[in-house]
């Protein structure tokens, strides 16, 4: 920004000073209030006192030469030209009674404001530009050592969970334990036994069922003294101790000695 | 003191003996800041020193200490950190490798946030008498110097942007309020003036919490900072 | 500390005695090297220094000024680096407690090691009707409330489980016999409904005094109690 923009001088009228050779080129100006402010330092004079009237004349003027030159302008800096153009005449006319809109000196001076504004925040900028950035001229430290991070585990509990942990820990332990517990079972072994004591006093066929009532007085052991007992008699049987007939399906079972003739067999 | 020594579970047995030894609370501080890459609060290093040790004081010590040396103790954004000295930044800027140059439109933006926080896209845009394109604000948002403060409470909800602790560190200023030329600034017509009233703050704010005209931001725009910004831009 | 600044020579007035850049030659040292993500040799050092400075006066003269202070100079692989003074390697380590809930694998594990302790890890398995995991156990050592009381005297022996004082202050029990009862835990809702007439809640002791049932820890469990337990848990 600090760089001399080149322009034209085609006015000639306020400026005493031989400026250097103009050429028009917005390209350089961010928006028309960039513009105006390059223009209004050209003026030399504080910002405070700036002539808005000469400022609005070189703009418009600058504006001229550019289309002149057929160069394609932003819209918003034909805006601007337009508004200083009524600004301009405003100033220039003897001012009407004062009516609700402000008056053109109160204009004129809302715009130089606007540019002081801009013109302070430019020269903020570049002092911030120009100070000691990090990493452009001043450095931190190149290999930072880095914290070792030990991690400490703090457990949090309390005693109401703790016991609530527990107690529906066991109650679901007793639950499942009650049905367990009852489940008696006739075992192989134990009908082996059973049934060797019958083969010991039997002569004669005998129904399987009638022997066996004794061991199914809990209803809840028959299918256990059935199956165990059915085993091991059909094992007796492999062993030529006992013969076993069934007349038809899901008929009772007769078990009698075997013929020790017929053991062999 | 006594007590003091066995209240503390880290200190070396002979080292504190009596008072905690000023001297060795500075090599501490000295080995900690040195070790940090980023700045540590005063806070965070009394937290770290033995037990009664004096942080103020061995903060100006070790600043006094430095001062002339290549490698300075200096404050940025309210902490302490070791910076090579900036008047060697001729010798040691070879050392940087790619260092983004902001152009004049970024800079002169983030001024205008730094000093107008909180401030919104419209605000930047009336002072500069252009607009701003979404490259600019987006590229300084990828600086981490500002950020997405809230939405100023206005038709549109527009959002209001600010600076980062990033940004106090990285121009070595302790404090938004020591940005140079401030009191230029306001006596340009910062604060007086035909400004708009919702414009003017008297100092520029970095705080966390929202000013009066602020709301926080929308659940969205944490989600996705630079999308939102972009629709609010496609918004214009 | 006035002592120890006077024995420093870091005012570099005095140190210039005879050339004049040695000590402007010593900060711009002390910078690249601060600045310098690697170890820097002599060789790299004397490209970037004043031309004629002495690098190797430089580095001696930087080496016995930050020989006592909390960073050192220190020669790495044949270059040169600050690094943290050795003897405070301690204050870059930080202890972070991080506040954890147990699990409730963990809590159930520890409420029956505390009911019925001394009690094997089979024996809780089968009051739990799961197996336990190994780190739900090892949880529980970390957190302090359970140790390592004996072995049970039966096959594989065992190793038997109980509370420790940590558990007890933790949970605000003065005694481990406070834990409450089975009528106790009824009253207090914690178990509810009909409870078979076999059912009981042991009375818990943690005295320190084995029980008849169990031996002393081997050797080896004291030296590697946590390996000793992969082990055990190993052999399932």
């Amino acid at each position: 920004m600090a760089k001399p923009l080149p322009f034209e001088d085609v006015e000639r009228t306020e400026r005493s000073e031989s400026e250097p050779a103009l050429l028009v080129d917005v390209d350089g100006f961010e928006g028309p209030l960039d513009l105006l402010l390059e223009l209004a330092r050209r003026q030399k004079v504080d910002l405070h006192r700036i002539s808005i009237l000469a400022l609005a004349e070189q703009y418009i003027t600058f504006i001229e030469e550019a289309r002149r030159m057929r160069l394609e302008l932003a819209a918003d800096y034909l805006v601007m030209a337009a508004w200083l153009a009524y600004l301009k005449s405003r100033l220039l006319l003897p001012e009407p009674p004062k009516g609700e809109e402000p008056s053109a000196e109160e204009l004129a001076t809302a715009l130089a404001l606007r540019l002081r504004r801009l013109e302070a925040i430019r020269e903020a900028a570049k002092k911030m530009g120009e100070r000691a950035w990090l990493g452009r001229d001043v450095f931190a430290r190149g290999a930072p050592e880095p914290v070792i991070v030990n991690r400490d585990s703090r457990y949090e509990a309390s005693l109401y969970d703790l016991l609530k942990a527990y107690a529906q820990q066991r109650q679901i332990q007793f639950n499942a334990r009650v049905s367990l517990h009852k489940r008696n079972v006739w075992s192989l072994v134990d009908a082996r036994e059973a049934l060797e004591r019958l083969v010991g006093h039997l002569s004669d066929w005998v129904t399987l069922d009638t022997y066996l009532v004794e061991y199914m007085v809990e209803p809840a052991m028959r299918s256990t003294v059935m199956a165990s007992a059915l085993s091991a008699t059909l094992e007796m049987v492999r062993e030529g101790k006992l013969t076993v007939r069934q007349d038809e399906a899901f008929a009772p079972v007769w078990v009698k000695p075997a013929d020790p003739a017929a053991a062999g067999v | 003191m006594q007590e003091e020594t066995a209240e503390m579970p880290d200190a070396p047995e002979d080292e504190i003996s009596h008072v905690p030894d000023h001297g060795e609370a500075m090599r501490i501080a000295e080995a900690l800041l040195f070790a940090s890459a980023s700045p540590l609060g005063a806070a965070e290093l009394a937290g770290r020193l033995p037990e009664g040790a004096d942080v103020e004081k061995i903060l100006q010590d070790l600043e006094s200490l430095y001062a002339l040396r290549g490698v300075n103790l200096v404050r940025v954004a309210g902490k302490w950190a070791f910076r090579t000295a900036s008047d060697l930044s001729f010798v040691l800027a070879r050392n940087v490798v790619e260092q983004r140059r902001l152009s004049r439109a970024a800079m002169e933006t983030l001024a205008i946030i730094a000093y107008h926080q909180p401030v919104t896209r419209a605000e930047i845009e009336e002072i500069r008498g252009v607009a701003t394109s979404k490259g600019t604000v987006d590229t300084l948002l990828e600086t981490g110097w500002i950020r997405l403060r809230g939405r100023r409470k206005a038709p549109g909800r527009p959002v209001t942007y600010g600076t980062t602790p990033g940004f106090l560190e990285h121009f070595g200023l302790d404090a938004i309020e020591d940005l140079p030329g401030l009191e230029e600034l306001k006596g340009a017509g910062f604060i007086e003036g035909r400004v708009p009233s919702d414009f003017s703050v008297p100092v520029p704010s970095d705080a966390d919490a929202l000013r009066e005209d602020e709301d926080p931001l929308d659940q969205d725009d944490f989600l996705q900072p630079l999308d939102m910004h972009r629709t609010e831009a496609g918004e214009e």
